[in-house]
């Protein structure tokens, strides 16, 4: 049950941060449902594209936040490119679930949180991403040990393949913008 | 004071844009209160002269609008007046009056928040200019100004 | 000079922003306003009779009405003044609702505007002087343009009221697109059943006048004497001479595409739209016609026994006056595929269109009756239906509904059940539109009596799998994914003002909007009239309609097209040119800009050529008035003086 | 100083998991006569998680470095990685819109932050540096006997208000030099659907499921090869293929190639060249080039 009284009053900031951040309005979605029908990972999600939206309609923002749905999406953006509205759908879900980051909100898909973070940790050392590193880290992290590597010898088939990239050099500046990316996240 | 110290006049043709200043009205569109509008048949009816009477008669802005090109009801009367008003905007200059003082445009009798918008961007416009000054002296001089006009409480008195 | 104003209350439409109140007091104060009032609704009886009562107590010559926009009341209060013995044309409206109390909320500001506004109304009327107005004969033809059954209701109609009707009609049959329905909701009677009686009822009417092949081009003049140039295209058969055989079509060797059939099957170059059409006579399309693209064939005119065939028919050109134009041009279906490429853009030959499909139900269309897949003929058994394709959907720029796909989909449900008892229906909507009597009923037998399976949700995706249609959706009420393997899918794709609309309503002066529906003068109160006296409208020429709300429309069209022409004269405005010919330099630069040609030249005693305005043809537009160098042409109502007067008194 | 070569950013994955399309990118350019100079010192786009940082620092900051580099030197930039392409207009994109942005991206780079270098991705190149009619010329109908899709996915045209580049709904822009080759191209129905993106280590099921559909209708659709300028979505059609299988309990086969690859082909560069023996799916070059001299 969804006590709407409650709701469209509690979420009506939340909901307003939303549409002002990604520039779209919510209250536009009409529930017709193509995006939900074009997402290749609506299957996966607690909430498809369209029922998403219809929570922020009802300023359920909780249940969105919470919702796996922003770390399920991949932004591929074939919703946004065929809502009847042009609604950009991929974008209303990422700003909710980067509202949600901020608001500390834990993310229940642990894979994609270890898998981003290992990411972006792998870049801020080395400037540029150590895909076997990654996939090691992640295996290593995520208990599952042998993720993947029966694709390693099929991706070692290539001649100039390099295992280890080599770090850039201006390793400081590649520091500087982590840095600035971690104090002020947004502009 | 009614909507603040300027006045607006707006030239209107009867079959397009005073039926879409009316629909405006109808959706109950909020508008700034400075525009006085004065209906024609037609955009074609409107004299330059008679938009350099508006301000030389005390008029801080003035709008014309009419139907889009192509809609005339009287087929081609905005198409007369699209090229003498577009003469008369290049003139504004010449008679010492800043050229975003005066404005034509064409909305239609459907477009009613396109007029609301039209009147609320104009005002906008004109408010930071202030009143005009004509150099020549309007007839804005307290001299000048007689007879009863409109009421005891008119703004244009108190100026 | 006694004016009386008189300030409206409209219940608390004005009142609640405007004091009406000091309104009228303040314009008690202007020059020559003897009298003035708040009344409560001045439009009302009670209201009209306070004015005449007023109007009597002090003797005015003049009245200003300050109230709603005069296109709303000019004609009820110009009723008035004549009621009261004042010159109708002597009295001025104010507006001070549409323009002021529904738009300002301040009563203090929207009271000064009011004002203002009532002192630019008594400065224009004081400059008014009486106006009277003359007759002009009618003309008591009428055109009608647009056979299908729109046009077909109103011509009956008028005719049968003994009107003389020319019915003028693009393509080379009448019927429209009714006449490609196989069977109608809600009732599902049989179109043609309907339909083709009342087409022969055209064909043989005597005061009717039929004429296909053709289309208007000008259109001259104004209500009751309008004047028309109409061209029909050859085509290359004699119509008087054609039995309707079809030899022809039977031995010409050039295919070419059917459009009647909206591309289900092939015609040839020479042909019969149908067996039902009227005219039964055949015509020749030049673009495919071998004759013509390669210099060498000329079988039809062989083989035709009636010795019908001309290829040196021409065009003719037809000028004709008529007193009303109702224009009836319909509808088209829109071209779905640049749009929705998702749907494979029409290159999936099993996903057509919801006309193709009724071409397909129909027992005398290019199937027999059979449902048949393009792409094999085989029977489809599953059947997929989508709704609002190109219809409510802003990417592309068409919001509208086409407010008939709805019923025609449950129409075509139930009709495939009963064409192939073991298929399945499935239909794709967002909103199930089955406002009609009896309408919601009807839907709701699709789904109890068809079964057709109704999934609340748009198709994202349709792509073609091993002989089959996969069709990607969504059902919303569970928020699931769903998908179908379809045979075969139908599309209700939306619907578009007919090719060329937005041209005529050009030709003809009359308004329409962006998708090119002609429009109305007023939603409500004046549904069938344009802005333009004597044209009016029917059927889906104006927006989406169904057939009963078509045949309706049409005839409310002839019902006003007969009460306009049952005069002999029409009044016409007094509110028009003059010209000042003692002033008169005779430059003619007036004539050349009348829109109307209502300025001739005449000459004087004293050997001057001057400029006359004739007033039958003179519509008003004032553009002679500033074209004038030496300022002596005035336009009555709104003289230079009076718009001068009108302006100086809000400013000053 | 400018140069009238094109700036090259190859960005991660065409310098490890997937240095064939960096080769055979390479090797065509080579034999257009076309020099290509490698971005200095540059860095990783961020390209997969930051997705999920498009509206942030991170997302402007780590792209907009590798313009910067570019914009000392060169004119254009090109980047063959549909996402470092992506992300490459996305950095330009919002320098280029706000004021405040530049201030503070060139306060981080301690320099007057420069965006204005053309960003093009490998179809734009070739398509300005060989036109379609040379292409045929070149090749001689070389591959007339094969149907290929055109695979556009997701990040080549979306979004499209910021790429300008082709339809979202309705990309064509590979066509012209994908027919240039010889061979068919038919209509393919998921050439912009997604294949399940950076998925691969976290939720491998969402992705195997949605690379299947796409592989699926490549087979029934009657192609015998998939063109993609992507090297994620190369990882997960092809490197993938045999997990997909296992998954969905299918025996597909589909070779994909990278656009390169194929334009290559056409012009004549031999398939070890080209390094066509890395896919997973092999192709049958036999057959491909049969009756060809
Ligand atoms: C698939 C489908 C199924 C439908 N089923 C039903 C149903 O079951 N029941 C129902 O009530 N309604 C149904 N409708 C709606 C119905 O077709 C329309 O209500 C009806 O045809 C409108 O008639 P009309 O005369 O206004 O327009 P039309 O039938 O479009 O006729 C217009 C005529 O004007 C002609 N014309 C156009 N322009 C010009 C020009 N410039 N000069 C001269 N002539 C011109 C055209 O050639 C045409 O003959 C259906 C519609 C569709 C698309
Ligand atoms: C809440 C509500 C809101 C609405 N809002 C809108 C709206 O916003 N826009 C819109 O377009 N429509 C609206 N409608 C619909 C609108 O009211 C009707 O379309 C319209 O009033 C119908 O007019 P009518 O003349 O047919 O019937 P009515 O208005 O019902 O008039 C019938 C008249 O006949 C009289 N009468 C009845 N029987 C007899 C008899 N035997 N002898 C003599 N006289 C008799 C009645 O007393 C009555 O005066 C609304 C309806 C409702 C219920
Ligand atoms: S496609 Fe657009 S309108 Fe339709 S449900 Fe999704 S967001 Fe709403
Ligand atoms: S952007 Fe996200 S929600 Fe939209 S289709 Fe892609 S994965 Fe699904
Ligand atoms: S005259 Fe106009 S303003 Fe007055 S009551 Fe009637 S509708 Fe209302
Ligand atoms: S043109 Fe001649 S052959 Fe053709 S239908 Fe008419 S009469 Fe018959
Ligand atoms: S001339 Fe020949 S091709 Fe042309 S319409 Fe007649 S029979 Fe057909
Ligand atoms: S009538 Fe039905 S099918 Fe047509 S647009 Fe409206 S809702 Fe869609
Ligand atoms: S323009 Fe004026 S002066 Fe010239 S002919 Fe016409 S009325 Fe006379
Ligand atoms: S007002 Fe003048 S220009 Fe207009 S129709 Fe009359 S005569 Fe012609």
């Amino acid at each position: 049950m969804i006590p709407l009284s409650e709701t469209l009053s509690q979420g009506r900031e939340l909901v307003a941060e939303i549409e002002h951040r990604s520039g779209q309005k919510v209250a536009d979605c009409y529930q017709c449902g193509t995006c939900s029908s074009t997402c290749a990972a609506a299957d996966a999600f607690d909430y498809p594209p369209h029922m998403f939206m219809r929570l922020l309609q009802l300023g359920a923002v909780d249940r969105a936040m919470a919702s796996t749905t922003g770390q399920l999406c991949y932004d591929c953006m074939t919703c946004s490119s065929r809502c009847p509205i042009r609604i950009d759908v991929a974008d209303v879900i990422e700003t909710t679930k980067n509202i949600a980051d901020e608001q500390g909100i834990r993310e229940s898909e642990r894979g994609l949180r270890l898998f981003r973070n290992l990411f972006l940790k792998n870049v801020r050392r080395h400037g540029r991403l150590h895909e076997a590193s990654l996939l090691a880290w992640f295996n290593l992290k995520s208990g599952k040990l042998t993720n993947d590597l029966s694709l390693v010898p099929l991706i070692l088939r290539r001649k100039n393949v390099r295992i280890v990239q080599p770090r850039i050099k201006d390793r400081a500046q590649v520091r500087r913008i982590f840095q600035r990316a971690k104090e002020r996240p947004r502009w | 004071m009614s909507g603040g110290d300027i006045k607006l006049v707006g030239f209107l043709c009867n079959w397009c844009s005073y039926a879409g200043a009316d629909m405006a009205g109808t959706s109950r569109m909020a508008q700034p209160a400075e525009m006085r509008i004065v209906r024609l048949p037609c955009t074609g009816r409107v004299n330059p002269l008679l938009v350099l009477k508006a301000f030389q008669e005390g008029a801080d802005g003035v709008l014309v609008s009419g139907c889009h090109p192509g809609d005339c009801h009287y087929n081609e009367g905005n198409y007369y007046a699209h090229r003498r008003l577009e003469l008369l905007s290049r003139m504004m200059a010449v008679y010492g009056i800043e050229p975003e003082r005066f404005r034509y445009t064409w909305i239609s009798a459907s477009e009613g928040a396109r007029w609301a918008e039209t009147v609320t961007g104009f005002t906008e416009t004109i408010r930071p200019l202030g009143r005009l000054n004509l150099a020549g002296g309007g007839a804005r001089d307290d001299d000048h100004h007689q007879g009863p006009a409109a009421g005891s409480a008119s703004p244009a008195e108190k100026r | 000079m006694r004016i009386g104003v008189f300030v409206c209350q409209c219940g608390t439409n004005i009142a609640a922003t405007v004091s009406t109140e000091r309104v009228a007091s303040a314009a008690m104060a202007l020059r020559d306003v003897v009298h003035a009032e708040s009344i409560q609704y001045t439009c009302s009886d009670p209201g009209q009779r306070t004015v005449i009562a007023a109007a009597h107590k002090y003797a005015l010559d003049r009245v200003v009405i300050a109230a709603c926009s005069p296109r709303m009341h000019e004609t009820t209060f110009q009723r008035t003044m004549a009621q009261a013995g004042i010159n109708p044309f002597m009295m001025e409206m104010v507006n001070i609702r549409e323009h002021c109390s529904w738009i300002h909320s301040d009563m203090e500001v929207a009271t000064e505007k009011a004002i203002d506004l009532v002192s630019m109304g008594v400065a224009k009327v004081r400059g008014q002087t009486p106006l009277f107005s003359s007759h002009v004969p009618v003309v008591s033809e009428v055109l009608i343009i647009g056979g299908g059954v729109a046009g077909i209701q109103a011509a009956l109609d008028i005719a049968d009221a003994g009107m003389p009707v020319t019915l003028v009609e693009r393509g080379p049959t009448i019927g429209g697109n009714m006449a490609r329905l196989d069977k109608t909701f809600p009732t599902l009677d049989c179109s043609s059943c309907i339909l083709t009686p009342r087409m022969v009822e055209v064909k043989h009417h005597e005061n009717i006048r039929l004429m296909v092949n053709s289309e208007v081009e000008q259109v001259r003049g104004y209500i009751g004497n309008f004047e028309v140039d109409i061209r029909k295209k050859a085509t290359c058969v004699d119509e008087e001479k054609c039995t309707g055989c079809q030899i022809c079509e039977q031995k010409c060797p050039s295919e070419a595409p059917d459009e009647f059939n909206a591309g289900v099957g092939e015609t040839k170059a020479i042909s019969i739209a149908f067996p039902q059409a009227v005219p039964l006579v055949a015509s020749l399309r030049k673009e495919y016609c071998r004759l013509y693209i390669k210099g060498k064939c000329g079988i039809c005119k062989k083989v035709c026994p009636a010795d019908a065939v001309d290829y040196e028919q021409e065009d003719e050109l037809h000028t004709e006056k008529f007193g009303a134009i109702v224009v009836a041009t319909g509808y088209e279906l829109f071209d779905w595929r640049q749009a929705y490429p998702h749907y494979g853009g029409g290159l999936y030959p099993d996903v057509i269109t919801s006309i193709q499909y009724e071409r397909m139900l129909s027992a005398s269309g290019p199937t027999g009756g059979h449902i048949q897949r393009p792409s094999d003929g085989a029977e489809p058994k599953e059947i997929v239906f989508l709704s609002c394709v190109g219809s409510r959907d802003e990417s592309i720029g068409r919001p509208l509904c086409c407010k008939v796909g709805c019923m025609y989909i449950a129409k075509q449900a139930i009709l495939t059940r009963e064409h192939i008892p073991d298929s399945r229906t499935y239909v794709f909507y967002m909103d199930v539109r089955a406002g009609g009597k009896g309408y919601d009923e009807f839907y709701r037998r699709a789904q109890k009596e068809a079964g057709a399976v109704y999934l609340r949700g748009r198709v994202g995706k349709i792509y073609p799998r091993g002989g089959k249609l996969v069709v990607m959706g969504a059902d919303t009420l569970v928020g699931e994914n769903v998908e179908v393997e379809a045979d075969l899918v139908v599309l209700a794709t939306g619907i578009d003002a007919a090719a060329g609309a937005g041209s005529l309503a050009q030709r003809l002066n009359i308004p329409y909007d962006q998708y090119g529906f002609l429009s109305e003068s007023h939603p409500k109160l004046r549904p069938v009239e344009t802005t333009t006296g004597g044209i009016f409208l029917a059927g889906a020429c104006q927006g989406p309609k169904d057939i009963p709300e078509t045949v309706a429309q049409a005839s409310a069209a002839a019902a006003k097209v007969i009460v306009l022409l049952s005069h002999d004269e029409l009044e016409t405005s007094p509110m028009i040119a003059e010209v000042n010919h003692m002033r008169c330099i005779g430059c003619f630069k007036c004539r050349e800009v009348c829109p109307y040609h209502a300025i001739e030249e005449q000459g004087l005693r004293d050997g001057r050529r001057v400029a006359v305005v004739i007033e039958s043809l003179c519509q008003g537009c004032g553009l002679c008035t500033v074209a004038c160098p030496p300022s002596v042409i005035s336009l009555r109502g709104y003289t230079d003086n009076q718009l001068i007067e009108e302006v100086t008194a809000v400013l000053r | 100083m400018v140069s009238t070569a094109y700036s090259y950013y190859p960005g991660c994955s065409l310098t490890s998991s997937a240095t064939e399309y960096d080769i055979s990118f390479r090797k065509v350019v080579e034999a257009l006569g076309i020099q290509l100079d490698e971005l200095e010192d540059w860095n990783c786009c961020g390209a997969s998680p930051a997705p999920h940082h498009k509206a942030e620092t991170l997302g402007v900051l780590l792209p907009g470095r590798n313009l910067h580099i570019a914009g000392a030197s060169h004119d254009a930039i090109v980047a063959p990685c549909a996402g470092c392409y992506n992300r490459l207009k996305y950095a330009q994109y919002k320098l280029a819109g706000d004021q405040d942005i530049r201030e503070q991206t060139s306060e981080v780079f301690q320099a007057e932050v420069r965006y204005q270098t053309e960003v093009l991705n490998i179809v734009q190149m070739l398509n300005r540096e060989i036109t379609p009619e040379a292409l045929r010329e070149r090749s001689q109908g070389r591959l007339a006997n094969i149907r290929i899709g055109a695979y556009y996915g997701c990040l080549l045209t979306r979004p499209a208000d910021i790429l300008g580049f082709d339809s979202p709904r309705d990309p064509r822009k590979m066509r012209p030099l994908m027919e240039a080759t010889g061979a068919e191209v038919p209509h393919f129905p998921f050439k912009t659907e997604c294949c399940g993106s950076y998925m691969g280590l976290a939720r491998k099921d969402i992705l195997l499921k949605a690379s299947h559909r796409i592989i699926e209708v490549a087979v029934s659709t009657g192609l015998d090869a998939l063109v993609t300028a992507c090297p994620l979505c190369h990882q997960n059609l092809d490197l993938r293929q045999e997990q997909i299988n296992k998954a969905m309990g299918t025996s597909l086969r589909m070779p994909v190639l990278y656009f390169s690859q194929l334009i290559g082909l056409a012009m004549g560069i031999s398939p070890e060249e080209l390094e066509l023996d890395a896919l997973v799916v092999q192709p049958d070059m036999d057959r491909w080039l049969k009756g060809v001299a």
